[in-house]
């Protein structure tokens, strides 16, 4: 078992509603895969989309974005920018014809700990299945 | 579409030039921001003109683009207008750059008035610097094919120009200057003068110029062109899917990238003071390097080479004009505006925006639609 | 005033932003709050009319950020026995009932949960799931500390039972804690004890707890909260997910003889919780008056009906048996219908908490007709009260929405600050 | 100097204990370069714990510090204060959470000790790129101007004056009291108005600390909260610059122009009335008909541009109910019938004054079709049938609509307006009389239409929000951890002042660059997210410190 | 006379041997050289830390990518590496890297410096279509002839410090006759011995300085002279300096890959070259015409100024130039001649301080990344 492929995931939370969804699923004991390094962030506006450019060409097997749902910005507004930057970096790596199944945005709010525990279940299952990120032999990079 | 007549006299650089002249005279303009040949003649430059008999060397349509031409827009209005009345005669690309650098404020189209020209593209500044006489010689050819070839522009212009379906400065081209000065279609006897605005209207008032004639039959020609310029775009784009798609394909192409950013220090679009890629973010301690080369065996030195280029895709692609700037000024001769090309498409369908399409079409990414794009949402 | 500290009544949304905003200008606030956690009505939401915001992730900062601050001491499962003396030197007398779990001590890892033999009814859970002795009301709930309630806890009723004292890997739980009677002396007193709902069992032609699938509001809501008993599935009691539901509005109204006021907006939302976990579910909202009023509401209300719902009026409706389940009857002047649905939700009529009269008189404040507290004048002075130095905040005073609450309850910090001192 | 960095790891019990591996955790990062203090603890939040904490960093002379433990939400502040009392920087300690996200959530121990040792790696890699934080404080003026001086303008004033605290109340027209001064009688208790209104208006007039400028303007707002400078122009012509720390908008509404709907027939026959109409009629003490008669049958229409306006006005149902009370008081006899959409008459009062009013034999119509003709009011009923009514007066409650000045105001003072064109509160729920500039308040029906009691009470309001944060005499700590945007780099594409929500970056002219304010920046750190260049940054968040817990994730 | 190993191969294997020996012996972390990448016959420098990459490493490869002393003062910007590495680099790359060094951009901790008796590179646009293999053979035999190679680069070929100063290790390959089947490896200093301590060869004494090596220096100062020449600095003058470069198209290509511009802004693609309109139309009145962007030459001169002390001559400024204008000789030139005044040779020792500091690499304020 420990011997299979282990992903490796960034995920940037932000502050107000991810990351507490994330504390909830951790209080309520919620069990999930051991692939999420989680960072925290303000604001899923704060990323910028170069840090995740730059997690995944450095070998990121998956990268998670994840925020307040649209409306429930802490900021007002700042997540409808954050899908805007994000949808733009995930056409420009669908162009290029790089896996861009390997970034995900969600929106999970405060309450939402079993919906963080299935986010993470499934993105770790969706990157199990795409198989480790070719990015992290590649000498190049 | 309406528009003004003239008669080319000599031929249509100078026909134009004189036009020029005339704006100058009229006071219609104080200045002319024209590309004009170098002292040592191997090359052209942008001049900004207000004594006329400087006009003798200059060419509103040089073979080569040395400099974007919206960058020179750029690095005298950043900081604000002008107090003279400045016409700026460019390619379309170079128009459409100076609108999109005017919504990112680094270029002030008050008191510029843009005129535009339909454009066969522009021959590789290498091919040109190495025999500046047999490269004119070629363009012109390729200048006068209009008639007969349907593609305008042949082989022989850079592949971005080949490509270029926004080659007119009108709406046609997504393109509005205030002024296009049309050449298609007109045998080289004549050229059109099409105001796209009231101003362009008001300026041909203040000469005189009578801007009613019918400019059906150009139009006519420049959307056959366009058509065909489309059809190739997407076929090259096709061929480009097999080169560069996937991780291995695009390492294979950007492996002979040295770094030395001219790419970006060339594209019109790329107008930080000091690039992302180049700022202290990029500095990391040695162990980093080194924790890298461990975990793969090997690291190229430097790394990230990949990252610069996708990473400006995200920076610029939006706004990117595809005017080829960058190839020219790779020293790798790597397909860079072919790629950007490629993506830059896809990215600004996303948003259906155009970029350089219209002052008032703001930039995507400082605005937001509060119901869109959840096919990104998971 | 000669003391400036503050008593404030109910930690809910308002007092706890009275609360906050009190503290924020320097005073020292006890907040006194009945149950053994804050967030009141409003932490039962998923999400609030009209933009749709998770709750939670609205007021949990403001919860934190309570928990945080200085000069605020929270008094939680407490209640206030006796106030005396007049605006600037109130003596207030409160009973601390003892939580048996020491809230410095514990850091909320819930280990003492699993091995608590009792089983009851979650009353937080409007009863649709179980809790232990020793428990918080759901997850996420803040403070994040059990209490024992010692009604079930077997070890108050006579079994020599510590099971949850020996799972408690620091000492939290002391089964030695005493109620104690506390004095507080403060210059001014907010009241912001907030509302209960009717009981629609008082009603019978509503089918309530006659009919299985018929469910209050917070029923629905904690049913569809994502920390509730199902995780917000959706679902009748036979497991399944309905495919006809009907939405009563005014529930009560006629025998309450006044409007609730949130009623249509929440059971509209309803509207969008259906849809949006069964896509295909049929619905229909019985009302009678819509009350939609201000500048968001009616566009909601707009909005909604887009999403495929009958709105049907009503001037008497019931909810009847049926050979296979239950049907609404309905009747509009003469004309009338019926409707077979497999859930039915009830939007019953916000009233004043059952103890408030108890608390009237402690206080001295009066209560209109109704058993609300009264205001000293309904249109100039909604948040003063009869007895000078006393206010009253939220639902408390009169049934209204959170953003009117909220107004309220900083409405009371201006009127307090503003007397100086 | 050489950083002396020191970790600790929190066993909380059993907690992390149970499921991660404390002594390999010990031992791996014992064996890091550049560590120099690993220690452990079994409750570090704890009394005992937070005073070893703060004896070992004393102790061994650390300068950056790193605790393995709970959630940062849980107990960062307590960790940090631990540091402040040890005499380190609070900002040089960094909180990685090893229990909600390692401990509690990952089955497999050595899998989660693994996942432990990472996050804390993370947390060593970022934290010698950390910047001490300092907490900034900024002189305020306690002063507040008061836009607009109707019931709500004047409550506000009249909480918020005080001998530190002087308000300057500006009225456009010539007196104050606004829109209630025009009422005849209050609601449900039948006072008169003017009693009401006009004790106010004494209060106002006689306080020292109200400085009151009526016929006057606003021209221009500069500045931000504590520091407003604000250009008025004043009846004499004069203009003055005042110099507050507070903005109060109460501009309250207008009342829509009901030649926009012929079909209500107002200009167009005799005998059609506006409500306020109607009200002075009543303060002037007789109904009557132009012709001098009195009224035989009177139609009262609710909602009239409700459907135009897209939203209910909320207190035109009450009103209207008030207005047959009129008519019954003074003509008993009259016919009085109210033509209703719905009827909003929320609360625990209200019911019962419609049935008090219905008692007194007023016909009551539901309707959502009606148009007034000659003497005739026709209307279709919930059946679609059509029917008509005889009247000799009509009496129409248009919708509350934004006051004229509303959009000239939200752009002087940079907040946004909202459904209905009405000021746009901070925040729907939690915020109604603030707005997204920090230091500006809306209270009354400037912010959405509203009767006078919910009207005084977010006037109250304000006056709580004000009271509570501007002090006189107390600095005002803003957020530390705000962005920041670098002179050199920044190119001047303004793309950050677009996104930023509390217009917390301005652009300087002269400059060409944009610059952050600290005062109103909340530290989101949008604008990092859009800026090309590399520009901006947000403090304690930076690029770096974020990428090196990337570069971890990924060793 | 220096310590020199020898060894019966050919000079690639040799070295390539004694990097395998080094990183093999766990006596470095890592090796810096060139590395064929991406199997398309594609050359760039890498760190590599496993044997097995070790075998695509061309440590000798006729082709300069990028200044190794700006790489290496990338890889050392933020602290020296923690375990040794050990680099092969050229020896004008050296020397920039021991300038950087003496401006605190880099550090030579932990660093084994391996390098050669340079016989030059080949231009960059010949590695654009993989030419520079077919000319190897063409290179090696112009090099064991102790000729100048043809088609090099003109820097190169003028280059006369193609002698490392400060190298651990120096393979000299100038006039080397034999160099397919024998190599001398010489140990310039403890640290060189120290770290070949225990590879198998004979060691022997040496002397670097061979004739060859001068008589190469001679034919290399002749070949500068007639570069120089050919380009007529001396009477360039104002007009010469705007018609050379008069076709640049501002680019700045050659301070990006200069080693000695280092600046984390350009001075002059700082604000202080940022002027209101006013300014250029003032300008515009006086003379009539205005090129744009301006400041073109002023910024060659400024740059001049700038690098003129420290240049090293490596030539990539003009290998990079789009606008193909011979920079690298002019910068050569103009270098030459401060130098000569300063009696100055940049690189040749890292105590040797710089006699004149005309910028500082902070001129303008960072963010905090």
């Amino acid at each position: 078992m420990k011997d299979e492929f282990a992903p490796k995931i960034v995920g940037f939370l932000c502050n107000w509603c991810t990351y507490a969804a994330a504390d909830l699923a951790g209080t309520s004991k919620l069990k999930m895969p051991p692939s999420l390094a989680v960072i925290r962030v303000m604001c899923s506006s704060r990323v910028d989309p170069v840090l995740v450019m730059r997690a995944f060409l450095r070998g990121a097997d998956g990268v998670l974005v994840a925020g307040c749902h649209p409306g429930d910005c802490h900021y007002e507004k700042g997540n409808y920018y954050a899908r805007r930057r994000f949808a733009l970096l995930k056409s420009v790596i669908e162009t290029l014809g790089l896996d861009s199944e390997r970034l995900q945005l969600s929106w999970i709010g405060a309450s939402e700990g079993y919906r963080f525990q299935q986010v993470v279940t499934e993105f770790t299952d969706k990157i199990k299945k795409l198989g480790q990120n070719p990015m992290q032999k590649k000498t190049s990079l | 579409m309406k528009g003004a007549i003239l008669n080319v006299t000599e031929n249509i650089a100078k026909t134009i030039i004189n036009f020029l002249e005339k704006g100058l005279d009229k006071k219609c303009f104080d200045a002319v921001l024209i590309p004009i040949k170098v002292p040592a003649g191997d090359s052209f430059a942008w001049v900004l003109v207000q004594n006329k008999s400087l006009l003798k060397d200059a060419n509103p349509l040089p073979p080569v683009m040395p400099v974007q031409g919206a960058k020179a827009l750029s690095s005298i209005t950043k900081m604000g207008k002008t107090n003279r009345k400045i016409a700026a005669i460019m390619r379309p690309c170079e128009v459409r750059a100076a609108v999109e650098l005017s919504k990112l404020e680094q270029v002030n189209l008050e008191n510029i008035f843009l005129i535009s020209i339909d454009c066969p593209g522009v021959l590789p500044l290498k091919d040109y610097l190495g025999r500046p006489k047999e490269a004119m010689d070629k363009f012109n050819k390729i200048l006068h094919s209009a008639q007969n070839d349907i593609q305008w522009g042949n082989e022989s212009t850079r592949p971005a120009c080949q490509v270029c379906d926004k080659f007119i400065g009108t709406d046609i081209g997504f393109c509005q200057s205030n002024l296009h000065i049309g050449i298609l279609g007109t045998e080289d006897k004549i050229i059109f003068l099409i105001p796209n605005n009231e101003s362009g209207k008001s300026i041909l008032n203040e000469m005189d110029i009578e801007a009613e004639k019918s400019v059906d039959n150009w139009e006519k020609k420049a959307k056959e062109i366009i058509e065909v310029r489309k059809k190739k775009r997407k076929e090259v784009q096709e061929r480009l899917k097999s080169e560069v798609m996937g991780i291995d394909n695009l390492l294979d192409t950007f492996s002979k990238c040295i770094n030395c950013h001219n790419c970006r220090s060339a594209c019109p679009i790329c107008y930080c003071r000091q690039c992302y890629f180049e700022s202290e973010i990029m500095k990391l301690p040695s162990d980093d390097y080194l924790m890298r080369a461990d975990s793969k065996g090997a690291l190229r030195f430097l790394p990230d080479t990949l990252l610069f280029h996708l990473g400006r895709m995200t920076h610029m692609s939006l706004s990117c004009v595809g005017c080829g700037a960058c190839e020219d000024a790779c020293p790798m001769s790597i397909d860079v505006s072919q790629i950007f090309n490629f993506v830059a498409d896809n990215s600004q369908e996303l948003f259906n925006y155009v970029p350089g399409k219209s002052v008032e079409e703001s930039l995507p990414l400082k605005t937001y639609e509060e119901d869109e794009l959840h096919k990104v949402e998971i | 005033m000669d003391n400036r500290n503050i008593l404030v009544i109910g930690a809910g949304v308002a007092g706890i932003n009275a609360s906050l905003s009190l503290a924020d200008s320097g005073r020292k606030v006890y907040l006194v709050e009945q149950t053994s956690y804050t967030g009141g009505t409003v932490i039962k939401f998923e999400k609030v009319f009209s933009n749709l915001e998770c709750a939670t992730c609205m007021v949990a900062p403001k919860q934190q950020e309570l928990l945080t601050k200085e000069n605020i001491e929270l008094f939680t499962i407490t209640e206030v026995l006796k106030v005396e003396g007049s605006l600037g030197n109130f003596v207030v007398k409160v009973k601390k009932r003892a939580r048996y779990v020491d809230l410095k001590a514990c850091i909320g890892c819930s280990a003492c949960f699993e091995p608590c033999p009792v089983s009851v009814k979650n009353e937080f859970e409007e009863g649709l799931s179980e809790r232990k002795a020793i428990y918080i009301p759901c997850p996420g709930a803040l403070p994040n500390v059990p209490a024992i309630d010692t009604e079930n806890c077997v070890r108050f009723n006579g079994k020599d039972c510590k099971l949850c004292e020996e799972a408690c890997m620091f000492e939290a739980i002391d089964f030695e804690q005493k109620d104690e009677e506390i004095e507080l002396k403060v210059g001014a007193i907010v009241v912001a004890t907030g509302f209960s709902s009717l009981d629609p069992k008082e009603i019978p032609k509503y089918g309530y707890r006659k009919f299985s699938d018929v469910y209050s509001a917070l029923e629905f809501e904690r049913m569809f909260a994502s920390n509730g008993p199902t995780t917000g599935e959706i679902k009748l009691r036979n497991g399944e997910s309905p495919k006809s539901v009907a939405i009563v509005h005014c529930v009560g109204r006629e025998e309450k003889g006044y409007c609730s006021t949130i009623c249509c907006m929440n059971s509209l939302k309803f509207v969008h919780y259906l849809k949006e976990k069964l896509p295909d579910v049929k619905i229909s909202e019985f009302c009678s008056d819509l009350c939609i009023p201000g500048k968001s509401y009616e566009k909601f209300y707009e909005q909604t009906k887009t999403m495929g719902v009958d709105i049907i009026r009503f001037d008497d409706i019931a909810v009847k048996e049926e050979e296979k389940g239950m049907s609404v009857k309905y009747k509009i002047d003469d004309k009338g219908g019926s409707l077979p649905v497999d859930m039915v939700i009830l939007s019953p009529a916000l009233e004043p908490r059952k103890d408030a009269s108890k608390l009237a008189k402690i206080l001295g404040i009066s209560q209109d007709e109704h058993g609300f507290f009264a205001e000293k004048h309904s249109e100039i002075a909604s948040v003063e009260t009869s007895r000078e130095g006393i206010f009253i905040v939220g639902c408390a005073q009169d049934p209204k929405d959170i953003q009117d609450s909220v107004a309220q309850s900083e409405a009371a910090v201006g009127k307090i600050l503003s007397l100086g001192g | 100097m050489e950083e002396k960095i020191g970790v600790y790891v929190c066993e909380c019990g059993p907690n992390i204990a149970d499921n991660v591996d404390i002594d390999r955790v010990m031992k791996t990062i014992s064996s890091l370069p550049d560590v120099d203090v690993v220690e452990r603890h079994k409750l570090l939040c704890s009394e005992n714990g937070k005073k070893f904490l703060k004896e070992s960093i004393q102790k061994h002379g650390l300068t950056r510090i790193v605790v393995a433990a709970c959630s940062p939400k849980q107990h960062e502040v307590t960790f940090m204060k631990v540091c402040e009392e040890a005499g380190i920087n609070p900002y040089f300690f960094q909180l990685t959470n090893i229990r909600e996200q390692c401990a509690w959530i990952i089955t497999d121990k050595e899998l989660a000790t693994e996942r432990a040792i990472r996050y804390i790696r993370a947390a060593l890699r970022r934290i010698p790129f950390h910047k001490a934080l300092v907490k900034k404080e900024i002189e305020t003026n306690p002063d507040v101007l008061v836009i607009g001086g109707g019931i709500a303008g004047m409550e506000a004033s009249l909480l918020l004056a005080s001998g530190d605290r002087k308000i300057h109340l500006v009225e456009k027209t010539d007196v104050l009291g606004g829109k209630v001064k025009e009422l005849d009688k209050l609601l449900p208790r039948m006072e008169s108005s003017l009693d009401i209104i006009s004790q106010r208006i004494q209060e106002v007039k006689q306080s020292e600390d109200i400085k009151l400028y009526t016929n006057s303007e606003v021209e221009e707002v500069l500045g931000f909260l504590g520091n407003f400078v604000v250009k008025v122009k004043t009846g004499e012509n004069k203009e003055l610059e005042l110099r507050v720390g507070a903005i109060v908008v109460a501009t309250g509404f207008s009342m829509l122009n009901l030649k926009q709907l012929p079909r209500y027939g107002y200009g167009q026959y005799d005998n059609v009335y506006t409500a306020l109409e109607f009200e002075r009629m009543n303060i002037d003490g007789k109904i009557l008909r132009k012709d001098g008669k009195p009224p035989k049958s009177i139609g009262i229409i609710h909602c009239v541009g409700r459907e135009e306006r897209g939203y209910c006005s909320g207190v035109c149902c009450m009103y209207c109910l008030k207005f047959a009370n009129y008519i019954k008081s003074k003509l008993p006899d009259a016919n009085v019938t109210e033509f209703y959409q719905d009827l909003s008459i929320p609360g625990k009062a209200r019911q019962k004054f419609y049935e008090d009013t219905k008692a007194k034999g007023v016909n009551f119509i539901r309707s959502n079709e009606v148009e007034v003709m000659d003497k005739v009011i026709k209307y279709k009923t919930e059946e679609g049938e059509e029917k008509t009514s005889s009247v000799d007066m009509v009496i129409l409650a248009p919708a509350i609509e934004p006051s004229g000045d509303t959009a000239k105001l939200a752009e002087m003072l940079r907040i946004s307006q909202g459904d209905g064109g009405f000021f746009q509160e901070e925040h729907p729920k939690l915020a109604p009389v603030s707005t997204s500039m920090e230091g500006i308040f809306i209270a009354g029906c400037s912010q959405g239409p509203k009767n006078i009691p919910e009207s005084i009470v977010q006037a109250q309001a304000v006056a709580g929000r004000i009271l509570s944060s501007l002090i006189p005499g107390k600095k005002l700590e803003p957020e530390i951890k705000t962005s920041e945007i670098s002179e050199a780099l920044c190119i001047g594409c303004q793309t950050c002042l677009e996104v930023c929500t509390y217009g917390a970056i301005y652009f300087d002219e002269m400059k060409r660059v944009s610059v952050v304010n600290e005062v109103l920046c909340r530290g989101c750190g949008n604008c990092v997210g859009s800026c090309p260049s590399g520009a901006a940054s947000v403090k304690h968040s930076t690029t770096t410190q974020l990428h090196q817990e990337v570069v971890e994730a990924l060793r | 006379m220096t310590k020199v190993l020898k060894t019966n191969k050919s000079v690639e294997e040799a070295v390539k041997e004694l990097l395998k020996f080094l990183l093999k012996s766990g006596k470095v972390k890592g090796v810096f050289t060139l590395r064929k990448i991406n199997g398309n016959g594609a050359v760039a420098y890498s760190l590599i830390t496993s044997l097995d990459m070790l075998k695509d490493a061309v440590p000798l490869f006729p082709l300069m990518p990028a200044n190794a002393g700006k790489l290496l003062s990338n890889l050392t910007l933020r602290g020296s590496v923690v375990d040794p590495v050990v680099a092969v680099v050229r020896p004008c790359e050296l020397r920039a890297f021991i300038e950087l060094v003496k401006r605190k951009q880099g550090s030579l901790e932990n660093l084994l410096l391996v390098s050669s008796t340079c016989a030059g590179v080949y231009p960059l646009e010949m590695a654009v279509n993989g030419d520079i293999d077919k000319k190897l053979s063409q290179y090696w035999d112009a090099t064991k002839r102790g000729e100048i190679v043809p088609d090099t680069r003109p820097t190169c070929m003028g280059c006369e410090h193609f002698l490392p100063y400060t190298a651990d290790i120096t393979v000299t390959l100038i006039g080397k006759k034999d160099i397919d089947n024998q190599c001398e490896i010489f140990l310039n200093t403890e640290k060189g011995q120290q770290f070949v301590d225990g590879i198998d060869g004979e060691f022997v004494e040496g002397k670097l300085e061979s004739e060859e090596v001068v008589s190469m220096r001679n034919k290399r100062k002749d070949e500068k002279k007639r570069l120089f020449d050919e380009i007529g600095i001396e009477k360039f003058g104002l007009k010469g300096l705007i018609e050379t470069f008069g076709k640049c198209i501002g680019c700045h290509g050659c301070s990006k890959v200069c080693p000695i511009c280092y600046c984390n802004l350009c001075y002059s693609d700082s604000k202080t070259y940022e002027h209101k309109p006013s300014v250029y139309e003032m300008q515009l009145k006086r003379r009539g015409g205005l090129r744009v962007p301006p400041d073109t030459i002023s910024y060659q001169i400024g740059r001049l100024t700038h690098v003129g002390i420290s240049c090293v001559g490596c030539g990539l400024c003009a290998d990079v130039c789009p606008a193909n204008i011979p920079i690298s000789t002019i910068f050569l030139k103009v270098g030459d001649s401060v130098q000569k005044m300063f009696d100055y040779l940049p690189g040749r020792d890292v105590e040797e301080q710089i006699p004149v500091t005309t910028f500082e690499t902070d001129e303008f304020v960072e963010v905090e990344d």
